[in-house]
């Protein structure tokens, strides 16, 4: 698996927490498509279903694991996700947590499978 | 009767309830949630009100099609996709039959349903769509049905959307996006839509 | 229970989501105390043994929920608290998810027993 | 022997060697872990010679203390409060006897212990901590002991710190902290103070 071939999608109410868990994750996992959207269109708190739908298109990878903070960052996601022609796995996990294991997994090459199993002790949601 | 004018009209008057009543919603929001539900509802029905004014709609469908995307795309909080996905499959609804308000809203709850996956009793918007689509399927709804329907959220617990994360301490308050909806149905009875 | 009697800190490698996440709470806990402690000393990726001590000084609580991001965070924290005359719960639990809870439950005035329940189920550390 | 002085000459050989591998610490940390050891420690070492060179500490424990502060105030990441709860444990365990350099030592591996909940074979610094105090307490530490601990983080699966996300992706790297602490041994080695 290419680490290319796997993304990562951040998803917050926050625009600062989307960006700052995408700098987290760089720090392990330079190579990997990292793309984040946080906060409203006019940057308030919230989630925007035209900044997901453009940090999906982004995402260097056609298959993305997409984390995010509360339940209706993820109805927006639901919606990008419908609209989109990427494969996106939405993940009900500990967002920090589980997004940076995942970035970790990726960039070490780790086979799909395994991220998924790891991911899943991280579910919460 | 339902046309693109008066579906326009009543979305017009939806938008002016939800002004009216952005601090109340948000104060409602801001005892079980993060106290944004006003602010949200008026920023997605003012960009709604800019569509539905540039005109050119000339079916129920357009109206309600044109009115969902301004809302997913402005609101920001759940009630954006959850409002979003009921106008969608409403204006899917009003494609096949533009006349049969009962099963355009029943589509619209269907829609909150796929999106949000609340189920009655849980202390949502959906407690107040489900008793006035049983309502309008009969032919009977009234401005009491909607009020019932909004207050019976306040003695229920919330298991879904951000209230959920207060269990039991989000009983003895309204749901704010109940509140929204009922304005929504009030606006439908008030718009003269349902009459023969 | 006062709202002020129990607070919450918030600890992350990266500036923004320390700030960020206690932004978040901010709007579902506004008289709840939440202090944070984000980066290095000197602004970058890590953790600060001192910025964490300032920010259990700053709380205005006595008794106070920790969380943070990854294990270093922890360990940090730990020589911190053992420091501090403040009861200071750390959490091993989903930091955004976590957090959000407990400082939504705390402005509701729900219970501590009540809070520690709902927090278990987010344990992920 | 161990005093004041040899024992900030030691800590002074450790910041020589931290600064010269500073490049490959932390390139060996991006392989399995977030790439900054090697910066985390330059910084930690960079203030610790600071404090040292102040001046004004007479006795062992003093300038273990210092060091100690000095490294958890700056290095800022996992081997920070590591290395710092180490040299306090040391320093502590030095006020009792400071000629004890075995019990010195030992110390220190029960405040990484204390600290981190890391046990042999965990892929670690306490992989080098664990066979160094044993080989301290019989008299026979060697370059070559040293060595061969660090070399045997190589083929351990990590379970603690940051290269446990990785899991058996972990495998095939030595551990950063690991050769790290080799360097602090080297640096007691070569500073001469467990001779006669
Ligand atoms: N899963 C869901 N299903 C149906 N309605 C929901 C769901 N989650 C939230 N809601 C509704 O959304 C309202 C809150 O909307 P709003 O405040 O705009 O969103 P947010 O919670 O993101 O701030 C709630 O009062 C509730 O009626
Ligand atoms: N729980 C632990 N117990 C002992 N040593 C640990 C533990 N966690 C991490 N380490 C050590 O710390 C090193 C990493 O240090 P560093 O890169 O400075 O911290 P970080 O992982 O926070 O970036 C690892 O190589 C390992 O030797
Ligand atoms: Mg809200
Ligand atoms: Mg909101
Ligand atoms: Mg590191
Ligand atoms: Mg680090």
């Amino acid at each position: 698996m290419s680490k290319k071939a796997v993304g990562i999608l951040i998803v917050s109410h926050i625009p600062e927490i989307a960006e700052g868990v995408a700098e987290l994750l760089k720090e392990a996992a330079k190579d990997v498509s990292i793309t984040y959207a946080g906060g409203t269109d006019d940057g308030g708190v919230g989630t925007s279903f035209e900044k997901i739908n453009t940090a999906i298109a982004k995402n260097e990878a056609d298959d993305v694991f997409a984390f995010y903070d509360l339940g209706s960052a993820k109805m927006n996601l639901e919606m990008a996700m419908e609209m989109s022609d990427k494969y996106i796995r939405l993940m009900d996990t500990a967002l920090v947590e589980s997004a940076y294991t995942a970035a970790a997994l990726i960039q070490a090459d780790a086979e799909l499978d395994n991220i998924l199993k790891q991911l899943e002790q991280l579910k919460v949601k | 009767m339902l046309t693109a004018e008066t579906a326009a009209a009543w979305l017009h008057a939806f938008a002016e309830k939800i002004n009216e009543n952005k601090a109340y919603l948000s104060e409602l929001d801001s005892a079980i949630g993060d106290g944004d539900h006003g602010s949200n509802l008026a920023r997605g029905v003012q960009a709604m009100e800019e569509k539905l004014q540039a005109g050119g709609l000339e079916t129920v469908q357009d109206v309600l099609k044109t009115a969902a995307m301004a809302l997913i795309g402005k609101v920001g909080g759940a009630s954006g996709p959850l409002y979003g996905s009921a106008l969608i499959a409403m204006a899917k609804q009003a494609g096949e039959d533009e006349k049969d308000v009962a099963s355009i809203v029943k589509a619209g709850l269907d829609g909150i349903q796929k999106r949000g996956k609340a189920e009655k009793g849980e202390k949502t918007m959906v407690d107040v769509w489900v008793p006035v689509c049983e309502a309008l399927k009969s032919g009977a709804l009234t401005k009491e049905v909607i009020q019932n329907a909004v207050d019976g959220t306040k003695e229920m617990k919330a298991t879904k959307g951000r209230a959920s994360y207060l269990g039991e301490r989000s009983v003895g308050h309204l749901d704010p996006g109940a509140v929204s909806s009922g304005y929504l149905f009030e606006a439908l009875l008030e718009g003269g839509i349902l009459d023969e």
